[in-house]
């Protein structure tokens, strides 16, 4: 007979109210009448992401391995998976946004119908929407969950692939300029299978290394018999699919291409979602696997955080589109991010709340910054030219000023969470004695506040064009997503003594 | 026969995989090499699962399995719905977005 | 122990070496004639016959149809080794393979109902 | 120095940011709705505030222990970091917000009249509030990460002032400029302030100054120099002077309160404030001197060069400014001195920003000398007290200047050795310069034929505007008599800098120092009178002159040599912002990425857009991070 794994059901709740969510949404799509499948989807898609918000909060404080030693239920998974479901709900609410375009979604009426042809012409103003999008986001929610609870690299690359596949699929569903949107899928699908490929061929070597995928086995391998070649060569294999996941440069070329392509309520997804999930399994295999022989990866990514940090604030100086420049930021804010990696030592725990809240920080403000984004519109859907946004504050000073508060967040000018959050880090990278990093990300932070600076100095000092776009009116769905990452901004900006509590009594990785 | 060389043929598919990828155009074809990737990933697995004695290497060649056959359905229905569009399946006709 | 994988690195670099060696030469010294056999799938020598990437058009229902055996085919893969072992797994394995199973089965809804298995 | 807890009116010294904070969001977020009535909001919220900074100062000055600690909040606790927001309010501080706040709402009063016109007023007042609450958290502020944030308030402050017209492509570049240079500053004071983190784990003055001693040599060194790059870019000293000229694109208020008055003497205060630990670094502290030295003589030598009214008072400024860090990098016998030249300085200088604006108000906007003269008739009110504050910045005797500048520059000789005979030097020189420059720029302007060019029809201002050049030509008087001799300054200081220790041993007695400062700035105004006023001014520039003149009209040439030496990102976008100008500012802001923009456009061209380049370079990637691992544990 063989013994049944303990598995904790109450352990598990975020991800069944997620997963079961999505499979509901999935029974809606295939029995709901058309016409009540969007509430139903919208609703359904909140209830999981809330839900899952609301297990995580309920499990706070537990630190124990379950599912056979598959899952780990810690402080910082479970911060992390609170983010990422919060994250998870505001952007389900940009999804569901209806009010802003004529052509009432940002996603397609129908996938099937090709790009261009006389009938998607037709359907551009359909009621019509591919609801599909609810339940395949919600999925990727649930993934990127067990991505950062995932305490076995078998679970990690399952989890890995939970999240990715739906996200490529809805990136390809934008209603207008849908061939961008097919091209940033493509491209988005075939270089993340090529990566999660070298997440494999790295699991597969650290297997043959260790002879065991759990990351405690693992360590318990690595402390025993030291690490050797084979073991080294999948350490960097693995790195490399999840730094792909996480676009840091030099494994950030699609991230730019993919985020100006999708519709923009998904780019915020991604952006923010994909971020966390990816960050929080980084800091699971680097600290809980490879913990005990930190001198081999800490070099790699001292370098890796580097480049990531110049390529990202360098290459976004010249951007001409929004979507593009925001892409750039967020490559420079995964350099920022491993600086607080870096900073994590395991003695002193600052680095992991450093960047456990960084990455909070840092989600509100991406989701809210494209949230604007979804707003300033010309009669082909989302103006997002830079030179369109010229003189915007003086067509809607509202938008203007919501949007160059979170670009100022994003600079991390004091006062709001971004300063708040690199503060944080590199103070943890500095305690460790990276200064020169800490040097290096001021350096390039300066040098990224330009272009978030090029914008605000655009929206305030340049003459409106002619036929510059209009500003919409958003719906409720919006208007709740903008007051939540604004207020959020704000509050860990100016009185961020509590989360930075929370997220310090939550830095605890078991393993 | 030892089992190195099934690690070294595996490893030789996993290069001639990559390879492919980055030579091919055809999106389908680039496709085939990453799936060939991970095939070689499964020739590793098994094959370190026979030298540790352990059976979690063929479980996880078999997950390997079915992720590949969700990757290629995911797959496979985004480059037909570009292609249905362009008419043209190579990689290097998708080239709005850059710079 | 780990010493005996030294040719596998040696390999690997061997490998490395040669991909970037042809890939940066081929431009240099091979000859550039591109041609729509090039685009086309190399099928055993036999002439290609009409496919979907190079003129000609299968219809969409046999993409569909291979698509769907394809995934529901994989799953099978879980329940071998279950079947085999299914005496020492008890109760605990059924209850798993049932959960499993009737995922499977929501998914097999929706493409029911979707019309992915009409063949007209 | 112990701080005690505040009580009574103190413990509401937060109300004095408060107030103009407030001025500032309602005439931001009130929109149009409060345009005709922002401007006396405006006024009264730093009114207020001024009376509330007189009632604490009195308040304060009644007290056993004259440094008081106000706790707001805690911004940051977890851990071991421990970020409270909190105020100190010592006579220092006290000193700063009682010149910023009178000397604030006088130029408020004054805006009224000189932006009467302006369709942006309402902006502009917003600025201007949200400036003066920025500019106090930065004096008030009892750390330096607040003071940090209030620095980068100012910075935010001035930089939109600067671009207030931004429709004129001057002004959006000098803004730039401005923003650039200061940030080479601010990321040396961010660094400091980092330094201070990770050696002592705290910002707090109290913490911080409590620990000098525990400190490496070195590290204090570096802290101070850190520190004093912080100062230079934002008052404007070499090697960063060049930004603070230009920016008198500015409307004239703002160059009074901001470029003049008080942001620009921040660098001062920065050092003032760090006393202890300049007093622990000699070599810091001889860098501060050096460079004040040396601004002295670039900002007296390029103000002499300048036909434009307003450039030729910003090369002053830098000038003076000179003087305060000369003053505050002689330790303990400057710090005094320095501040008293601040705040004198303060009154004079804003004072004959006004009366410039005031002159260009009369004459259309328009700053070149060469087209003035004769005004002395035509406007009564503004030529006296121009004339009062020019007295008093020459150091006319027994006028504001005369008594803090003979300060410093007695404690420049007293230094002793070469040295000191060479810092004396050079402030006597600077000061017969200074009689040059200004004789000339008064003659220019107020004397001699008139030189207007057609339908320039020259009036008296409007009451509004005079009144507060009135108030600031009666302290630019006073002031510097009731600092030094009334009620001395550096005992109303002693409780920040230690008890004013009387020079035992003079290198030259102050009578004579005061004589020879005397004698040289006689000697600069009579040559100045025998250069400009004996003669007919041509309406142009000379386009014939020699070298050094050359050299001084191009401000040294200290652009071309900032450019050369490290500034050359910032002036590549200066010159791209000229290429582009006619495309507005769009073009401008596309220009910032010209210095990086180039790399940036180049590496650029690496996201080709082709999938498979992409995986090339992921596949070159992940080769080098095998490597990268291989080569750490084969090493």
């Amino acid at each position: 007979m063989i013994e049944a794994p303990d598995l904790s059901l109450s352990a598990l709740s975020p991800f069944l109210f997620v997963f079961g969510a999505a499979l509901v949404g999935v029974l809606v799509e295939s029995f709901a009448p058309r016409h009540v499948r969007q509430p139903t989807q919208v609703a359904l898609a909140l209830v999981g992401t809330v839900g899952g918000f609301a297990c995580t909060l309920l499990l706070a404080g537990r630190g124990e391995v379950t599912a056979a030693g598959a899952l780990a239920v810690d402080g910082a998974g479970l911060f992390l998976q609170a983010t990422i479901a919060g994250l998870g709900a505001l952007s389900v609410l940009l999804f569901a946004e209806r009010a802003l375009d004529p052509a009432r979604s940002a996603f397609v009426a129908s996938a099937a119908v090709p790009a261009g042809s006389p009938r998607d012409r037709e359907l551009l103003t359909d009621e019509r929407v591919q609801t599909e999008v609810y339940p395949l986001a919600t999925f990727a929610v649930g993934g990127m969950m067990l991505f950062v609870a995932a305490n076995d690299l078998l679970v990690m690359f399952i989890a890995l692939e939970v999240l990715s596949l739906p996200l490529y699929l809805i990136c390809g569903l934008s209603r207008r300029r849908r061939l961008l949107s097919q091209e940033a899928a493509v491209k988005y699908f075939l270089l993340g299978a090529f990566a999660s490929a070298f997440f494999l061929y790295g699991l597969a070597l650290v297997y043959g290394a260790t002879g065991t995928v759990q990351l405690a086995g693992i360590r318990q391998s690595v402390t025993d018999d030291g690490t050797g070649t084979l073991l080294v060569l999948g350490l960097g294999l693995l790195v490399v699919g999840l730094m792909f996941k996480a676009s840091v440069a030099p494994f950030h070329t699609w991230t730019p291409d993919v985020y100006q392509g999708a519709p923009t309520p998904v780019t915020a997804f991604m952006a923010a979602c994909t971020k966390v999930a990816a960050f929080g399994a980084i800091l699971r295999l680097l600290y809980v696997a490879f913990g005990t022989a930190d001198w081999t990866w800490r070099p790699l990514v001292y370098g890796i955080a580097i480049v990531s940090m110049v390529v990202g604030a360098v290459l976004g100086l010249t951007q001409t589109d929004v979507k593009r420049m925001l892409a750039y930021s967020s490559i420079a804010h995964a350099g920022f991010l491993l600086t607080g990696v870096i900073g994590l030592d395991a003695g002193t725990g600052s680095g992991l709340a450093a960047t456990l809240f960084y990455l909070l920080a840092y989600g509100l403000t991406t989701v809210g910054a494209f949230a604007v984004v979804t707003l300033v519109r010309d009669g082909d859907g989302e103006a997002t030219a830079l030179a369109q946004w010229a003189g915007l504050a003086r067509r809607s000073p509202l938008t203007a000023a919501i949007m160059t508060f979170l670009l100022l967040a994003l600079a991390g000018i004091p006062l709001t969470s971004g300063f708040t959050g690199k503060f944080a880090v590199f103070r943890a990278a500095i305690e460790v004695g990276a200064w020169p990093l800490a040097v290096v990300a001021l350096v390039t932070s300066a040098v990224a506040g330009f272009f978030y600076l090029r914008l605000v100095v655009l929206m305030y000092f340049s003459e409106p064009a002619e036929d510059g776009p209009s500003v919409g009116v958003p719906g409720l769905p919006t208007t709740i997503v903008l007051a939540v990452t604004v207020a959020a901004t704000l509050v860990l900006g100016v009185v961020p003594g509590s989360v930075l509590d929370l997220a310090d009594g939550a830095a605890r990785l078991v393993g | 026969m030892s089992l190195t060389n099934y690690l070294v043929l595996a490893a030789i598919l996993f290069t001639v995989g990559a390879v492919g990828v980055l030579v091919r155009r055809n999106a389908i074809v680039v496709f085939m090499c990453i799936e060939l990737m991970l095939n070689s990933v499964n020739l590793t697995l098994v094959t370190f699962a026979r030298s540790t004695g352990t059976l979690d290497g063929q479980v996880i060649a078999f997950f390997v399995m079915v992720v590949a056959a969700a990757e290629v359905v995911v797959g496979l229905a985004i480059i037909m719905s570009i292609y249905r569009t362009r008419r043209s399946a190579s990689v290097d006709d998708a080239n709005l977005l850059k710079y | 122990m780990l010493a005996t994988y030294a040719p596998l690195v040696g390999l690997f670099v061997l490998a490395a070496g040669f991909a970037l060696f042809s890939v940066t030469a081929a431009p240099f010294i091979g000859p550039r004639r591109y041609n729509s056999a090039k685009l086309e799938a190399y099928e055993c020598g036999i002439e290609p016959v009409d496919q979907p990437l190079s003129g000609g058009r299968f219809p969409i229902k046999y993409y569909l149809t291979a698509m769907l055996f394809i995934v529901f085919d994989i799953e099978i893969v879980f329940l071998y080794p279950w079947a085999v072992a299914n005496d020492q797994l008890g109760v605990f394995g059924l209850v798993e393979m049932v959960v499993f199973i009737a995922t499977v089965f929501i998914a097999y809804a929706y493409v029911w109902r979707r019309g992915g298995l009409e063949w007209d | 120095m112990d701080t005690v807890p505040a009580t009574g009116l103190l413990a509401s010294s937060w109300l004095l940011i408060a107030l103009p904070l407030a001025g500032a969001a309602v005439l931001l977020l009130g929109g149009r709705r409060t345009d005709r009535w922002g401007h006396l909001l405006a006024i009264g919220t730093v009114t207020a505030a001024f009376v509330l900074a007189v009632l604490s100062t009195v308040e304060l000055a009644g007290l056993d222990e004259r440094s008081v600690g106000v706790d707001l909040f805690t911004f940051i606790s977890t851990g071991r970091l421990d970020v409270g927001a909190g105020l100190l309010v010592d006579p220092l501080s006290m000193t700063f917000a009682l010149l910023i706040t009178g000397v604030g709402a006088l130029i408020h009063v004054y805006s009224v009249g000189y932006m009467a016109h302006d369709p942006g007023r309402r902006r502009f007042f917003a600025y201007l509030n949200l400036f003066v609450a920025a500019m106090l958290l930065l004096v008030l502020g009892d750390s330096f990460v607040a003071l940090y944030v209030g620095w980068e308030g100012v910075g935010l402050a001035s930089y939109l002032l600067i671009a207030f017209w931004y429709t004129r492509p001057a002004a959006a570049t000098a803004a730039k400029k401005a923003f650039v240079m200061n940030r080479v500053g601010d990321v040396g004071l961010a660094l400091a302030i980092f330094l201070m983190f990770t050696q002592l784990g705290t910002t707090s003055y109290e913490g911080v100054f409590g620990s000098v001693g525990l400190l490496a040599g070195g590290t204090v060194t570096g802290i101070g120099l850190l520190l004093l790059l912080g100062a230079c870019g934002k008052s404007g000293q070499f090697p960063l002077q060049a930004w603070l000229p230009d920016a008198m694109e500015g409307p004239t208020p703002v160059s009074a309160l901001i470029h003049a008055a008080t942001m620009v003497t921040a660098g001062v205060y920065l050092i003032a404030r760090s006393a202890p630990l300049f007093d622990a670094a000699p070599v810091a502290q001889t860098v501060v001197v050096v460079i004040g030295a040396v601004t002295i003589m670039i900002g007296a030598v390029a103000g002499c060069a300048y036909d434009d009214i307003k450039k030729v008072l910003a090369w002053s400024t830098v000038s003076q400014i000179g003087y305060m860090f000369l003053a505050v990098g002689l330790g303990p016998v400057g710090y005094a001195a320095g501040i008293a030249h601040l705040l004198t300085h303060g009154f004079f200088k804003a004072g004959l920003f006004l009366g410039a604006g005031s002159v260009m108000h009369g004459m259309g906007d328009r700053t070149d000398m060469r087209r003035f003269g004769g005004l002395a008739t035509r406007m009564r009110t503004t030529f006296v007290t121009f004339g009062l504050g020019y007295l008093a910045l020459i150091g006319f005797p027994f006028l504001s200047g005369y008594w803090t500048k003979d300060a410093i520059i007695e404690a420049a000789f007293d230094r002793g050795g070469t040295s000191g005979w060479v810092l004396g030097g050079v402030a006597v020189l600077g000061a017969g310069l200074t009689a040059f420059y200004m004789t000339r720029l008064v003659l220019l302007t107020f004397f001699g034929e008139p030189r207007w060019e057609d339908g320039v029809h020259p009036h008296e201002s409007p009451a509004v505007m005079t009144l507060p050049m009135v108030v600031l030509a009666v302290g630019s008087v006073g002031a510097g008599f009731l600092l030094v001799e009334a009620f001395p300054l550096a005992d109303w200081l002693a409780p920040v800098f230690g008890e004013p220790e009387e020079a035992t041993a003079h290198a030259i007695p102050p009578l004579a120092v005061s004589v020879l400062v005397t004698v040289v700035v006689a000697l600069g105004v009579l040559t100045a009178w025998l250069l400009v006023g004996r003669r007919e001014v041509p309406t142009t520039a000379p386009a014939r002159v020699s070298a050094p003149v050359r050299a001084a009209r191009a401000g040294l040439y200290a652009d071309a040599v900032n450019e050369a030496v490290f500034m050359r990102p910032g002036i590549r976008l200066v010159r791209a912002l000229r290429v582009v100008d006619d495309k507005g500012v769009d073009g401008v802001v596309n220009g910032i990425g010209a210095g990086l923009g180039g790399s940036s456009a180049r590496l650029g061209r690496a996201q080709t857009g082709f999938v498979r380049s992409y995986a090339l370079g992921m596949l070159g990637g992940a080769v080098l991070v095998a490597g990268a691992l291989l080569a750490v544990t084969a090493g």
